[in-house]
């Protein structure tokens, strides 16, 4: 494939990235940083890569960009889910990890999943456009009336400061991050208050035809994946144990998710 | 553009004249254009200004107009301050609701006809009788009607401005001008692209309304035979000042300046 | 390396035709505001209160010099911090408009600075008020003029409702791009989005050059 | 965190993005007025192939939007072979959008210049190529300025949108660092103000100072 | 607006005419403004049109100077066609680089003057000179003042038309249609916003121009004085048609034609 293709010319392996907390983000030098990225430069040093160039780019702009040749792989945190499997690969599991809800400090109104919030009409819950838990919401039972569907956390939090929003259905990883942000005035709920099926796996994104560089990324992965080496790079993001996608296969999560 | 009017002018006579300057200044910039200008004229009265070009003569319609404001002296109409308003005893530049109660005695046509391009000519002389007058539709209508009938426009009435020749837009645009039956009208060479023929027409139609309805009129021109034919007082003006006026006979007959007698002469030539 | 699916097209259309719907609805509510707005903006700055005359052209300038996406997030997210408590759509459709209005106030204000001066002195002469020499004489010629400027905004503003994704508006961009994330294809709903646009727009260009073609005849220009 | 240690911290980048957002202005404004006049005089035309380019790019360009725009520059363009840097892709972009609207303000501002001036200047024969410039185009510009004053300032905000492209100009810059800190307020206050003073201060003053300068030059004051 | 000219009109005579009109129709929608107009002007000679108000004048000097097209017939111009070129063979409707090739031949002052407002008094008439004719500025300049000089206009050389007087503006428009000293020069009612003074002054510069250069002069005036002064013949409108034409002493002194005598008693009477 084209990545193969460069390696060998001897040019860096891009990896493309948007700012998001916790998965993927520049520090203030540019460089990745996040667990995902973390685990994607570990992964490539076992494969004995280190020539690496970090591009920062918008949310939108990561799947045209891998599909226009800007960068190789994406990093920063992508949930393999059945649709995307269709229009990019992604290499085996790197986290799981569930949803939680975020909601004003002491949690006024009790909301915790989305039964509380179905239960009480008068409330109003945030989520990000185009992401997995608008779906979640949905299957749930909760129609388009009680539903906020903004852009970004940039939103999300303005909708919940202002009260336009009761409580925000985020990542965990992001829900935590963000409360902790927040200077107490939000509090995360417990993940597990939501359905099982809510759990999600997050890959690292490549172009079908890197098939070849893709193979052997994973035979690397499954070398890296859980080491001493890694858990240690992990801690500063509050990536546990639990967060380990274990026996769970990218084909499974495709089929599944 | 602050005076101060300590004396404010008085003015006499009875009746009082029905426009009245008095020591009326203008300059554009450094261009003293109007120096002093006094002159009266009666209600009623017919006074043609001639004068070579650039001497002020459309300058002296504008101000009555009260298109350009004046740096010194007073402009009264029908014996009441035009330019100014009286205010704790004194004379003060008028505001624009002063002006706007004054000037509804005072009606303009234009050099250059300044026509209302997106009416047509019945429109373009409706506009003023039914907006500012009040009038009925029908009764403007009608009035129009018998204007450009006069000034023989009757059958262009529904073009528009751009598609009449100019001595047809001149014919509108002093038909304009006296459908709204001002006191004071003021002609700025409104008979400039009018062929002698028509000339005569208009004349007539003026002369008409003048008897009629008792419009004192103020006229600009270059042509000697209109300003001998119509008016009852001649004024040539020449470098800011009125340098002579009087009867049409006298100016054209008999003029006493030198600066008179010239300007005349190259008129006899030029005839 | 190309590759559009038409499949998918089919499969996202409906989602794509509902959010039309919605950016119509506030481009079109939008624009009404704006319209009129604009007139009063570009009046009061030529009126005869110099004070009016200042803050509305400080106000003009302050909106039309900010992105209306940050003055949308203001309404909607502040806004209730000072009792002002709009819905989604009033508040994006009073941002739109307001933001518009500024706009327009400088189209009316070039068209009516347009119209030769000789036209305000056949008013003057007739004796007609400021507000009849506008209304009868001034406007009528300044609108040929201000037209293609009216156009343009008209075209403009449908690009300009995806500022409402912000509050949760689900207009035609703000829903492609969640169509994008789902399912990590960009290519076929931005696109669609473009020609969506283009079929408004190109209408609404065409309704414009009648229109000029229609008051160009009328002044019998 | 307050303003004053917010900017403390994060004023290198904010002025570098500011820097990358006036390069952009400037040259997508140069782009911008360029094809302006090129396509309105084209839609001018009296060939009718050059007509219906003009008018095709008009509203092309006017028709789908500028993210759509960028979007196809930087994303598919490089599937046919044609990749483009982000630096040189966004301002591109942005010019050429700016230019489909300019164009139609040129053509509308030539419109308004009176019937007489253009026989006048045939009456003394200046070729086609000259009328237009020496005669026609001064008059135009004078019509025209204040709906360019509008467009200078739209094309200021339309660099925003080269941020999705990841150009690291002001509107980039805040959005990464509010991607990092959350502190909405004190960086999209600051950018605010930013592009504030630079429209109020730069363009809005130059274009109002172009106008005087015109219509003194045209000895209307 | 296809014709077909299967007998292309000739034109004889030794010298050809400077300009000659054959059959030409004009109409505007169902107006028939002129019909079947045939005109032949020498070279050196002044020609003046007189005739009421909406008679075509203006057309006339307009389709010359190709503003409008005409419906029928052609316009000559030193003896080649102008609103027409050869093709095949035949005549054929000329196209835009044809009109501008025999257009350096025309020049043309207006009534309304049309000076442009953005430049002054002097670059409205160095305007044509540079930019067409190529000449170099210093002599363009000294060209133009002169002329600027000859009709009294020199100390206002650097205003804009915005600040001229109605009469000066028209001598600018006069200074710069003589400064591209054209074949033929096509002049409509200039003289109308001149005092009578001015207009001997401008009579004697086109006058000198007109001898020193050979130009061929058409001219439209209300002022009778002023076509009499100035014209080797005198072509009387009326109705689309030339009524009559001839010397000035002919037709002023004795009218043939019955509308002729109607028309001269009104302006006599007007004068
Ligand atoms: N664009 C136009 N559309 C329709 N009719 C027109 C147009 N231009 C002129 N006319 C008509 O054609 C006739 C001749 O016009 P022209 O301007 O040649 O008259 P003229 O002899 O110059 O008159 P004047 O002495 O008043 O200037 C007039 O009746 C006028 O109404
Ligand atoms: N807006 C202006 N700015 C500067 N000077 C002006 C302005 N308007 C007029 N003038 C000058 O004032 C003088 C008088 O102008 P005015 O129009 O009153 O002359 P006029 O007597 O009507 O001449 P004409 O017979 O040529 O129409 C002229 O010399 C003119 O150049
Ligand atoms: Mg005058
Ligand atoms: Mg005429």
């Amino acid at each position: 494939g084209p990545l193969n293709d460069r390696i060998a010319a001897g040019e860096p392996i891009r990896i493309g990235f948007a700012n998001i907390p916790v998965f993927g983000y520049p520090d203030d030098n540019g460089d990745p940083k996040g667990f995902a990225n973390e685990i994607t430069l570990g992964i490539l040093n076992e494969m004995g890569l280190t020539d690496i160039e970090a591009v920062v780019t918008d949310w939108g702009g990561l799947i045209p960009g891998l599909m226009a040749n800007r960068y190789d792989i994406i990093t920063g945190g992508q949930y393999i889910l059945g649709a995307r499997c269709e229009n990019i690969s992604f290499s085996e599991p790197i986290a799981q990890t569930g949803d939680s809800f975020l909601v004003p400090a002491g949690n006024p109104l009790g909301l915790t999943n989305y039964q509380d919030i179905l239960n009480n009409p008068d409330t109003m819950l945030a989520l990000y456009s185009g992401a997995n838990t608008v779906g979640a919401a949905r299957q749930e039972g909760l129609t388009d009336a009680q539903l906020m569907q903004l852009p970004g956390p940039t939103e999300v939090l303005a909708a919940l400061r202002a009260g336009r929003a009761d409580a925000a259905a985020l990542t965990s990883f992001e829900s935590f991050y963000l409360a902790a942000e927040s200077d107490g005035a939000f509090e995360a709920q417990d993940p597990s208050a939501l359905p099982d099926w809510t759990l999600n796996w997050v890959g690292i994104g490549f172009r079908d035809e890197d098939v070849d560089f893709r193979a052997e990324f994973n035979e690397a992965h499954a070398r890296y994946m859980g080491s001493d080496e890694m858990m240690a790079a992990m801690e500063q993001y509050g990536y546990v144990e639990s967060n380990l996608p274990g026996a769970t296969t990218t084909e499974w999560a495709c089929a599944n998710r | 553009m602050t005076q101060s009017f300590d004396h404010p002018l008085e003015i006499t006579g009875t009746p009082p004249p029905m426009v009245s300057f008095r020591n009326v200044c203008k300059a554009y910039g450094s261009l003293v254009v109007l120096d002093n200008l006094n002159l009266d004229i009666n209600a009623g009265e017919m006074v043609s200004i001639i004068g070579p070009s650039g001497s002020g003569k459309t300058t002296v319609l504008r101000m009555l107009m009260t298109l350009e404001q004046i740096n010194g002296g007073v402009i009264y109409v029908d014996g009441k301050p035009l330019t100014h308003m009286p205010k704790h005893g004194k004379l003060v530049p008028a505001n624009q609701r002063h002006l706007r109660q004054r000037r509804v005695d005072i009606g303009m046509c234009f050099q250059h006809f300044n026509l209302f391009p997106h009416m047509t000519a019945l429109e373009n002389c409706m506009e003023g009788p039914v907006q500012v007058l009040g009038m009925r539709k029908p009764e403007a209508r009608a009035r129009c009607e018998e204007l450009l009938e006069m000034v023989g426009m009757i059958d262009k009435k529904d073009q528009h401005p751009s598609r009449l020749s100019g001595g047809q837009q001149q014919r509108v645009a002093i038909a304009r001008a006296l459908a709204m039956r001002p006191k004071v009208m003021l002609f700025d060479e409104v008979t400039s692209a009018l062929d002698p023929e028509v000339i005569g027409e208009v004349t007539e139609v003026i002369r008409k309304l003048v008897s009629e309805h008792n419009l004192t009129m103020l006229m600009v021109t270059h042509q000697m035979g209109f300003a001998r034919d119509i008016s009852d007082r001649v004024c040539f003006f020449y470098g800011g000042k009125i340098e002579e006026q009087g009867p049409p006979s006298q100016i054209f007959g008999n003029p006493e300046r030198e600066r008179t007698q010239q300007f005349l002469s190259a008129v006899r030539e030029a005839i | 390396m190309f590759d559009w699916k038409w499949d998918f097209v089919w499969e996202i259309m409906p989602r794509l035709l509902v959010a039309t719907g919605n950016t119509l609805l506030a481009a079109g509510a939008g624009y009404a505001i704006a319209i009129v707005l604009g007139l009063v903006f570009a009046l009061a700055q030529r009126g005869p209160s110099r004070l009016l005359a200042f803050v509305v052209r400080e106000l003009v300038e302050f909106i039309r010099s900010t992105p209306l996406l940050l003055q949308v997030f203001f309404v909607f997210f502040v806004g209730p911090q000072f009792g002002i408590r709009l819905s989604p759509w009033t508040s994006g459709m009073i941002a739109i408009g307001l933001h518009y209005a500024c706009y327009l106030s400088e189209v009316y204000r070039g068209g009516i600075e347009s119209v030769p001066r000789g036209q305000w002195e056949a008013s003057t002469a007739l004796n007609m008020s400021t507000i009849q020499t506008y209304r009868r004489v001034i406007i009528p010629q300044a609108i040929p003029s201000s037209l293609t400027g009216m156009g343009n905004y008209l075209v403009g503003i449908f690009k300009d409702t995806p500022m409402l994704s912000v509050i949760g508006v689900a207009e035609l961009v703000h829903t492609a791009n969640a169509i994008g994330s789902e399912h990590y294809r960009f290519l076929e709903p931005l696109t669609l989005v473009g020609l969506i646009f283009l079929a408004i727009s190109l209408p609404a260009a065409g309704l414009i050059r009648l229109l000029e073609g229609y008051v160009r005849r009328k002044l019998g220009m | 965190m307050t303003i004053v240690e917010f900017l403390s911290t994060y004023w290198p980048r904010l002025l570098t993005g500011t820097g990358v957002t006036i390069v952009q202005f400037f040259l997508a404004a140069f782009l911008g007025v360029a094809i302006s006049l090129v396509m309105g005089l084209l839609k001018l035309s009296p060939n009718r192939m050059l007509r219906g380019f003009a008018i095709s790019y008009i509203e092309f360009f006017r028709g789908t939007s500028l993210l759509v725009q960028l979007f196809w520059i930087f994303y598919v363009l490089p599937l046919f072979g044609v990749s483009i840097d982000k630096f040189t892709a966004g301002y591109v972009a942005v010019g050429m959008n700016i230019g489909g609207y300019g164009a139609e303000l040129v053509r509308g501002g030539i419109l308004s210049v009176r019937k007489g001036q253009w026989e006048a200047a045939l009456a003394i024969n200046l070729s086609p190529a000259k009328r237009m410039w020496r005669i026609i185009l001064p008059q135009a510009l004078v019509n025209m300025l204040p709906a360019w004053g509008n467009l200078m300032i739209e094309l200021l905000k339309a660099t925003a949108l080269v941020a999705l492209i990841s150009v690291p100009d002001l509107m980039f810059e805040a959005r990464q660092i509010n991607g990092s800190t959350f502190l909405s307020a004190q960086v999209f206050g600051t950018a605010l103000v930013i592009y504030y003073l630079l429209a109020r201060f730069m363009i809005t003053p130059f274009m109002r100072w172009l106008e005087r300068f015109m219509a003194r030059k045209l000895g209307m004051v």
